[in-house]
């Protein structure tokens, strides 16, 4: 049972993954190949001697070679986000942890800061700063997503430093950076990854909103939230369009939003202690602390 | 002790209130700057002909010609003395232009907000009572694929159903109660998946407490434990959510303004950083900036009137 | 004083917003009436919400179709010959080559029952001028040295001979000076008071406005009774209004849209040329391969035109010849035009040693993304290849227009001046130092400096003419089609539509 | 004994600051607290929970700075040493924990964790004790190595830690609470083992416990904490015998005997004490006068000295001589 | 034997084929009679006591019979248990700090019971809520009654336990180890409190530590591994302890009174876990008498010469707290 709820959407994506990379073996067109005359042909429609599945868009290219080169954007620009601020959000946020005092109040207002910054006005700006690109899509991304992992890595840190285990290594005389590195970090990772994995499924779709509003990958790079937006004149008219991008879109969130709540499930460190032991300190009350779960599953745009 | 509690109740709150104002002063210098690199807002106001000197002209009327330091001076100064400037492409005071797409905003989201609460709330209270059993079933894969649309995609598909095929709901502006429900049901959608997600494992955590074991054992019955136990006990960690799910909103809106022609601060934003109308851009980050630090500064206070512990503690729940 | 007080106003608004929003409604511009109804009202959908209501600041297209039915201009054109025509003015004269004298109608008044005096028409031509209104306007009038009225008469004096001042005051809105003077700018900007065939009713800003007959209009009274303007900026949302009946008249159609229209009983598609003209600039400076004229022509023989025309823009456009249409004074009728020929643009390329050589393309989400890509993908097919920078029209219009011109090799853009005129076209977009010019040729500017200042219409035709024939041969840019404005409306609806996209509801007719 | 000892604190005292309903408060956790362990003595430290033992011991093994007094090392102040220094002594004193589920990183095998102590203080695997020796040492079969902490019972996971403990071969321990989770079969394996590594490998022990029968059996030296303070301190024996603070005396009253006979004794202690005062309200003059039944108005007022009361013991009451609570 | 007011018989609590937890419970008291249940962790004996009052897991199946007064208490409805819990049988759980509704009022926590249990007047629940509280040894107790959890001591959070739990008037308390959290202080004041306020009623006290059984218990029913080892009258168990595993627990505590010299006696190796227990006495791997017979599971059968009842192959005829299980083995 807990096998089938990773395994199950872990192929799904792994299915993703693999037509992302074969795009060029399996696409049955150039998904850039432009042909004016045969525009706008519903699904199943054979134009010029072409069948295409899932018809064909505004300047006439097949909508499915489009969806299967889409998905390297998607997971490409997904991927390389949840790495990007989550390697840079757990780094402030354990550093926050760790050092506490005024670095760790800077740290946590400048997460503020981020947070109360309207995503689309960071997007323009930064696209507007930096130029237009994915990389730059993945760093306006980032900028928007790290306080959510600076936020539960920070709590986490303040949670473990005062384990046992870490108070153990500081009074065997480890340094900080000994500590952080092999007993805080470790701590904190599968928090992240928990995390990350949650956040997967989130920045796909945001990766689709900043094409859909024009400033991720450039045209004629295919991707499902430019596809979406350009869907969306023709929804009454040609309604493959949006249809077809937003399922694959929808399926990848979907899935790996369940992938995501099985990680959770396996790892949330409060699923594996045994409460039992927890009880038994003398004059200990539970900590008034917000459930895991909040922080985990709260944020999401 | 009433007025002790009250008084750590404000002193902990002056605390926060400091550290917002921290935060609210660094967003709007971030912005301020950023902005000026961005673009130049005489640029696209000029008419397609302009000159250079036409251009040059424009931008000294507008006064961004002047160093950036002495900009950012003049902004500050004038936003001491409640001046939000005025809008380079409505001739509006900035503040009035926002004053009157306010409600707007605040109808939909707080539609959304109703909307998204009440089912996510009840949902996830359903889900969790009833464990493994069928309306649990029923209802995780409604959860799970209102989690997985986005809402641009959401908003075009109740767009093509109930507008372009049956005709049965305006798609777009404001006019009346019935223009009302595709925009908000489009920016519920995401969010009564996540709040019924959290309440669900919210109401699990609760159920797994000693406390709820001590009323069980005083014979107490479901209706007894929701109402007397949980009811207040899962309201922190929801009020922690639906705090997010408020910013969650009015971020959403912007995509839900868009497309359902909605005439609120997030369209008012996208059409303000689209022609680069700098003090309209600021003066919504600023507002923007306020609502979230107010919506974080209300949970607090609810936060140390729903659990006696935190005025005691002198901390909330969370970082 | 009144800003704080506006500060207080704000909080208190803003907290008692989220209480009350939830039971009662936003305060609303009073209801817009359902489309049809009593056949004397009509709802029109537009793309977006006027920027403003002030005649003297912007003058987009949306604002332009609202706003100049509340006021009067002071010249016409015709719709049909484009010729320009009385408006406020009855009639003008040039006493030399910088002073224009208007006789003004006599007898307008304002809707607040105030008379129309040429003092009111020369303010509206000063506040456009004042550097502290910060007009958008402000460069169209750059000629303008003064603007006096006494009585009826209104004196324009120029700083020189001005060919298109004519042009632009067919542009210009006549505003009540002693209103405007009273209540502020920001005041009648929302609340505008004019002489137009319409008067104001009330506004959902970003939503609405209502207009509603001016009954004592000087004109021949309109048949439509009340209008409400509906920003509606999706496409498919409009071509839903008009399928539902939501709205009678629907602006900015694409072509797609319109073929879907044509289908649907009860509506039909209003089309007409209009001044603005697809075009491809290079960058002769700085643009790489671009630099290289043969590129330039192999570029040009690359494009598809036709299959443009027909294909994407499903007819609604017209074929052009140089970077100008047929509508604007000056047009050089006599030019060959370009061709499409996709062996010898290869060749071409070939020959410049170009091939597989990158040029960066620079647009903006506001230009057609479907055009850009045909033209891209066209491009290629000759052997370059194509990156689009994709940026909003801020970045675009900074990179652009940077004097470094660093903006890329090749541009895609939508050019109007609203002047029907070559000089608005030939002069910013390819005059040496201008802002949107990356080209530069001393022969070409010479003709330009001087048509500029030429009042006789046959020799600035021929200044014209030699001057584009310049372009062509440099191509420093590709005229790719003329555009159409395109409405999608009710079959009832009778109305002509225009080449300066003149939404007057006035000259609108509603079959009951 | 005249000799230095090994651990000495002087007028060791830990204050925080607290935030209550009434406002920001100084919470004395330790106060003046002289103590000394010579090497190779276990010097316990009993009394309620709140009684600032544990913050003691965190104290003594450098683990919080002390708002005042010091803390020696072999007559090196521990707070006044660099960092580095401060680091490179701590392999002299050693910390085991309550929790055993706490105190082990869950994610590092058994052979990393105990030889994570050489490796940060860059000491040669050659010299250092072996990850054999020390299971060895701690009774524990060398395929123990490669296991987990969760593979592991709690005494199991408790003899690890003090493995740990002794890895660096420090001079002294401190236990704090070091075998209260532990359940009682599997306590007496783990008190055994730390008698045992006491005697053979000569190490001193703070240990601090709730549970005077422990205490009784494994220390030397026995220090009675209340609200902060030492009360009363002396030779273990002597103190259990002929306790002279009634505070001790009341405390080894109400200590639950596995026996019949002792019920009604220890209830009537017990009662009689009520409860312990918030750590914030600390009396004036004596500390233990709300709860003491001799307490009369100079306990309230004058605070006793803690001075020697005979047998090598000290204790802080003006009636040590004569007080007798709990007969 | 009609003078027992509960009487368990056979108790078993099963997760599943192989996963017995309790295997065979029974135990009887008289009114006013506390029975102790000793064992270390992991025996079972909070598992039984949840069963009890239909409090175990959801998973876990329940067998065996459980009459109070006559009452059948296993296999109930929910809804027949609701009538049951807190009105006939009543819970002191360890820890009062989670066991208690943090959000509620120690008052309003107490009221609740009597709310549940048909006392409509809210001014009469009020007024027994604080006389309950006084009774329970709060001070100023119409006050504390106001109060949240997290505004008292330990010991007093105890005391609001008990008090909830005397609110129904019940026949049976079970207290789950109610003193293990708290100071030696405060436990001798928390049971004495428990012992002169359930003269009416019969408790199950629950608790691992010897010094308390000696404290509180009339009766004493050792488990082990989910069995019962040995039970009997307290003084019989504590003097004479007949299974070898009730001698070990006894030997290796400590005694505060006598100065001890030499190692203490420990009981090797570990409790078998759930899953790993076999037909065989649980006990035998630990035993320093096990035999082949050990194989085989030993009934609980009377003791010669006693009232005690011990599950035994080769019970233990020693006297008190003599050591009767070899030193450690090393």
């Amino acid at each position: 049972m807990r096998n089938h709820r990773t395994l199950v959407p872990a192929i799904v994506i792994a299915l993703y993954v693999l037509v992302a990379l074969c795009a060029p073996l399996i696409a049955p067109f150039d998904p850039n190949h432009a042909d004016l005359a045969a525009r706008l042909s519903g699904p199943f429609a054979t134009t010029h001697g072409h069948f295409h599945l899932l018809g064909t868009d505004g300047l006439g290219r097949d909508v499915l070679s489009r969806i299967i080169y889409g998905s390297r954007v998607s997971l490409a620009v997904a991927a390389a986000t949840v790495l990007v601020s989550g390697a840079f959000g757990v780094t402030l946020g354990v550093v926050a942890g760790w050092r506490r005092g005024w670095l760790a109040a800077v740290i946590m207002r400048l997460a503020d800061i981020a947070l109360s910054v309207p995503f689309f006005l960071l997007a323009i700006l930064v696209v507007a700063v930096l130029g237009p690109s994915l990389v730059n899509v993945v760093i306006c991304l980032s900028l928007v997503r790290w306080p959510r992992y600076t936020r539960i890595a920070y709590a986490n840190v303040l949670e473990t430093r005062e384990r046992g285990f870490v108070r153990g290594a500081v009074a065997v005389g480890a340094p900080g950076r000994w500590i952080v590195l092999r007993h805080i970090l470790p701590e904190v990772a599968p928090l992240a990854v928990v995390v990350g994995t949650l956040e997967l499924g989130l920045m796909v779709v945001f990766e689709a909103s900043l094409s859909f509003i024009g400033l991720g990958v450039q045209p004629p790079t295919a991707s499902w939230g430019s596809m979406l937006s350009d869907g969306q004149q023709y929804v009454a008219s040609a309604w493959w369009l949006a249809t077809f991008p937003g399922l694959a879109l929808f399926g990848l969130v979907l899935t790996v939003n369940l992938l995501g709540d099985a990680v959770r499930d396996r790892l949330d460190p409060r699923r594996r202690v045994p409460r039992r032991v927890r009880r038994r300190r003398p004059g200990l009350g539970e900590p008034a602390a917000e459930p895991i779960t909040t922080a985990l599953e709260a944020d999401h745009a | 002790m009433r007025a002790g509690a009250a008084a750590a109740v404000c002193r902990y709150l002056g605390i926060r209130l400091g550290q917002a104002l921290i935060a609210l002063f660094g967003v709007t210098t971030a912005v301020f700057f950023a902005l000026r690199l961005s673009g130049d807002p005489a640029q696209l106001l000029a008419p397609q002909g302009a000159s250079q000197a036409d251009i040059a002209a424009l931008r000294h009327q507008l006064g961004l010609d002047a160093p950036v330091w002495r900009q950012y001076l003049d902004y500050l100064g004038n936003l001491l003395h409640g001046d939000l400037g005025y809008s380079y492409v409505q001739h509006e005071p900035a503040l009035t232009l926002i004053t009157q797409r306010i409600p707007y905003t605040v109808n939909l989201a707080l539609a959304a907000l109703v909307l998204s609460a009440v089912l996510g709330v009840g949902a996830g209270m359903v889900m969790a009572l009833n464990r493994g059993r069928w309306p649990e079933r029923v209802l995780t894969p409604l959860v799970l694929v209102g989690q997985a649309m986005p809402a641009f995609w959401t908003g075009i598909l109740l767009i093509l159903v109930f507008s372009v095929t049956f005709n049965l709901l305006p798609s777009t502006g404001f006019n009346g109660f019935d223009s009302l429900i595709l925009p908000a049901v489009t920016l519920a959608s995401l969010s009564a998946a996540t709040i019924a997600r959290m309440t669900r494992g919210a109401v699990l955590e609760q159920l797994d407490r000693d406390y709820i074991r001590t009323a069980r054992s005083k014979g107490a019955g479901t209706a007894r434990l929701v109402t007397r136990h949980l009811a207040r006990n899962i309201s922190i960690p929801i009020l922690t959510v639906l705090a997010l799910e408020v910013a969650n909103l009015l971020g959403g809106s912007v995509v839900t303004e868009l497309i359902f022609a909605w005439p609120g601060i997030g369209q008012l934003t996208v059409q303000s950083v689209d022609g680069r109308d700098f003090p309209l851009i600021q003066a919504i980050v600023l507002l923007a900036a306020v609502v979230y630090i107010a919506v974080n500064f209300v949970t607090d206070i609810a936060y140390a009137v729903l659990d006696p512990r935190v005025t005691t503690t002198g901390k909330a729940a969370g970082p | 004083m009144r800003t704080s007080r506006n500060l207080r106003m704000a909080a208190l608004i803003a907290t008692a917003a989220a209480a009350l929003a939830a039971c009662s409604t936003p305060p609303s511009g009073g209801t817009a009436p359902k489309a049809g109804s009593a056949g004397t009202s009509l709802t029109a959908d537009l793309a977006s919400y006027p920027a403003s209501l002030d005649p003297g600041l912007q003058y987009d297209t949306d604002s332009y179709s609202v706003y100049r039915n509340i006021f009067d201009q002071l010249l016409r054109r015709d719709p049909k010959t484009n010729k320009i025509v009385p408006g406020l003015a009855t009639s003008w004269t040039q006493k030399d080559p910088k002073t224009w004298v208007f006789t003004l109608r006599s007898g307008v008044k304002f809707s607040d029952g105030t008379p129309l005096t040429a003092a009111d028409a020369a303010f509206s031509i000063q506040r456009i001028l004042d550097p502290k209104f910060a007009s958008q306007q402000n460069a169209n009038f750059s000629a303008v040295a003064s603007a006096t009225g006494s009585g009826n008469t209104l004196t324009i004096t120029t700083k020189y001979p001005s060919p298109t001042l004519l042009s632009y005051l067919t542009t210009l809105s006549v505003v009540p000076k002693a209103d405007v003077q009273k209540v502020g700018n920001a005041a009648f900007n929302l609340h505008p008071i004019g002489s137009g065939p319409y008067t104001f009713v009330s506004s959902i800003p970003g939503s609405q406005v209502v207009l509603k007959r001016n009954d004592s209009w000087w004109g021949p009274k309109p048949q439509i009774k009340q209008v409400t303007f509906r920003a509606v900026p999706s496409g498919a949302s409009r071509v839903a209004d008009l399928k539902s009946g939501k709205a009678d008249i629907a602006d900015s159609m694409t072509p797609d849209s319109a073929t879907q229209l044509t289908g649907s009983s009860g509506l039909k598609v209003l089309s007409a040329p209009t001044e603005r003209v697809s075009y491809l600039a290079f960058n002769t400076i700085k643009g790489g391969a671009t630099n290289d004229p043969k590129v330039r022509q192999a570029i040009s023989m690359a494009i598809d035109y036709k299959s443009l025309i027909t294909n994407l823009e499903q007819g609604y456009a017209k074929p052009v010849n140089s970077v100008l249409t047929p509508l604007a004074e000056g047009y050089p009728t006599g030019l060959p035009g370009y061709t499409y020929d996709q062996a010898k643009a290869k060749s071409l390329i070939q020959q410049a040693g170009a091939k597989g050589k990158t040029i960066v393309m620079a647009t903006s989400p506001t230009y057609d993304p479907q055009i850009v890509q045909a033209i891209q993908a066209d491009i290629q097919d000759i052997g370059l290849k194509v990156s689009i920078q994709n940026t909003d029209q801020a970045t675009y219009l900074k990179k652009v227009q940077s004097p470094t011109h660093d903006w890329g090799s090749i541009r895609f853009g939508q050019w109007s001046c609203s002047c029907l005129d070559a000089d608005g076209v030939a002069y910013p977009l390819f005059h040496t130092g201008t802002i949107w010019s990356s080209y530069s040729n001393p022969q070409f500017d010479a003709l330009v400096d001087k048509a500029r200042q030429t009042i006789a219409p046959a020799t600035r035709t021929q200044l014209y003419a030699q001057a584009y024939g310049i372009l062509n041969k440099d191509l420093p840019g590709i005229g790719l089609f003329q555009i159409d404005a395109i409405y999608g409306a009710s079959a009832k609806l009778e109305w002509t539509p225009d080449a300066q996209q003149s939404f007057f509801v006035a000259d609108m007719k509603l079959a009951s | 004994m005249t000799t230095t000892p090994l651990v000495e604190a002087r007028g060791l005292t830990k204050r925080y600051p607290v935030r209550t309903r009434t406002g920001k408060r100084i919470l004395t956790a330790v106060d003046a607290v002289d103590i000394a362990v010579a090497a190779g003595q276990i010097v316990a430290v009993v009394g309620e929970s709140g009684c600032g033992k544990s913050t003691t011991g965190r104290l003594l093994l450098a683990l919080e700075r002390p708002s005042e007094g010091t803390v020696t090392l072999q007559g090196r102040d521990l707070n006044r040493l660099s960092a580095a220094e401060l680091r490179r002594s701590r392999r002299d004193i050693q910390p085991i924990f309550q929790d055993p589920y706490d105190s082990l990183n869950g994610r590092m095998r058994i052979r990393q964790i105990l030889s994570e102590p050489a490796r940060v203080h860059g000491i040669d695997p050659a010299k250092a004790r072996s990850v054999h020796d020390l299971l060895d040492l701690v009774n524990l079969s060398p395929d123990y190595a490669e296991r987990y902490p969760h593979e592991l019972s709690g005494g199991q996971r408790q003899r690890v830690a003090i493995a740990r403990a002794i890895a660096l071969d420090p001079k002294f321990v401190v236990c704090d609470e070091a075998v209260s989770a532990l359940d009682v079969s599997v306590q007496a394996q783990v008190v055994n083992l730390l008698r045992r590594l006491q005697r053979e490998l000569g190490l001193a022990y703070l240990f601090i416990s709730h549970d005077l029968a422990l205490v009784r059996y494994l220390a030397h030296e026995t220090a009675v904490m209340y609200l902060g303070k030492i009360v009363e301190q002396g030779p273990t024996e002597t103190l259990f015998t002929d306790p002279r603070h009634p505070y001790t005396q009341l405390l080894l009253a109400a200590v639950p005997r596995p026996h019949l006979g002792s019920r009604l004794r220890r209830a009537e202690a017990a009662v009689a004490m009520g409860d312990l005062p918030s750590p914030l309200d600390r009396p004036a003059g004596c500390v233990f006068s709300t709860r003491c039944p001799l307490a009369d108005d100079r306990c309230r007022t004058e605070e006793p000295a803690l001075r020697p009361v005979g047998n090598g013991r000290t204790a802080a009451c003006h009636y040590a001589e004569t007080a007798d609570v709990a007969a | 034997m009609n003078d027992m007011l509960l009487d368990v018989r056979d108790l078993r609590v099963s997760f599943g084929p192989g996963k017995d937890a309790v295997t065979g419970l029974t135990l009887r008291a008289r009114r006013g009679e506390t029975v102790a249940l000793v064992g270390e962790s992991g025996c079972g004996k909070t598992l039984s006591a949840l069963a009890l009052a239909g409090l175990q897991p959801r998973e876990a199946a329940v067998s065996g019979s459980a009459e109070l007064g006559g009452v059948q208490l296993l296999g109930r409805t929910e809804r027949q248990l609701r009538r049951i819990r807190g009105n006939l049988v009543s819970m002191v759980f360890q820890d009062a700090s989670t066991a208690l509704n943090p959000l509620m009022t120690v008052g309003a926590q107490i009221e609740e019971v009597m709310a549940i249990h048909g006392t409509h007047d809210r001014r009469a629940r009020r007024k027994r809520s604080v006389e309950l509280l006084a009774a329970v040894g709060v001070p100023d107790a119409a006050n504390r009654a106001r109060s949240h959890p997290h505004q008292l001591s330990g010991g007093m959070r105890q005391r609001v336990m008990i008090a909830i739990a005397l609110a129904g008037s019940p026949d049976l308390v079970i207290a789950d180890e109610p003193t293990t959290a708290l100071d030696v202080t405060v436990q001798a004041q928390v049971l004495a409190l428990l012992r002169e306020s359930t003269r009416d009623a019969a408790v199950l006290f629950i608790t691992h530590d010897m010094g308390v059984v000696a404290e509180i218990a009339d009766q004493v029913v050792v488990m082990y591994a989910g069995t019962v080892v040995e039970s009997g009258p307290i003084a019989e168990v504590l003097e004479r302890p007949h299974h070898p595993y009730t001698a070990a627990l006894l030997a290796s505590v400590p005694d505060p009174d006598v100065p001890q010299a030499g190692e203490l006696p420990t009981i090797p190796g570990r409790v078998p876990p759930l899953g790993e227990r076999d037909a065989g006495c649980p006990f035998r791997d630990r035993c320093p008498k096990s035999q082949d017979r050990c194989r085989e599971r030993p009934p609980l059968g009377p003791v010669a010469g006693g009232e005690s009842a011990v599950a035994c192959w080769y019970p233990e005829h020693g006297e008190g707290s003599s050591r009767t299980v070899e030193e450690a083995t090393r």
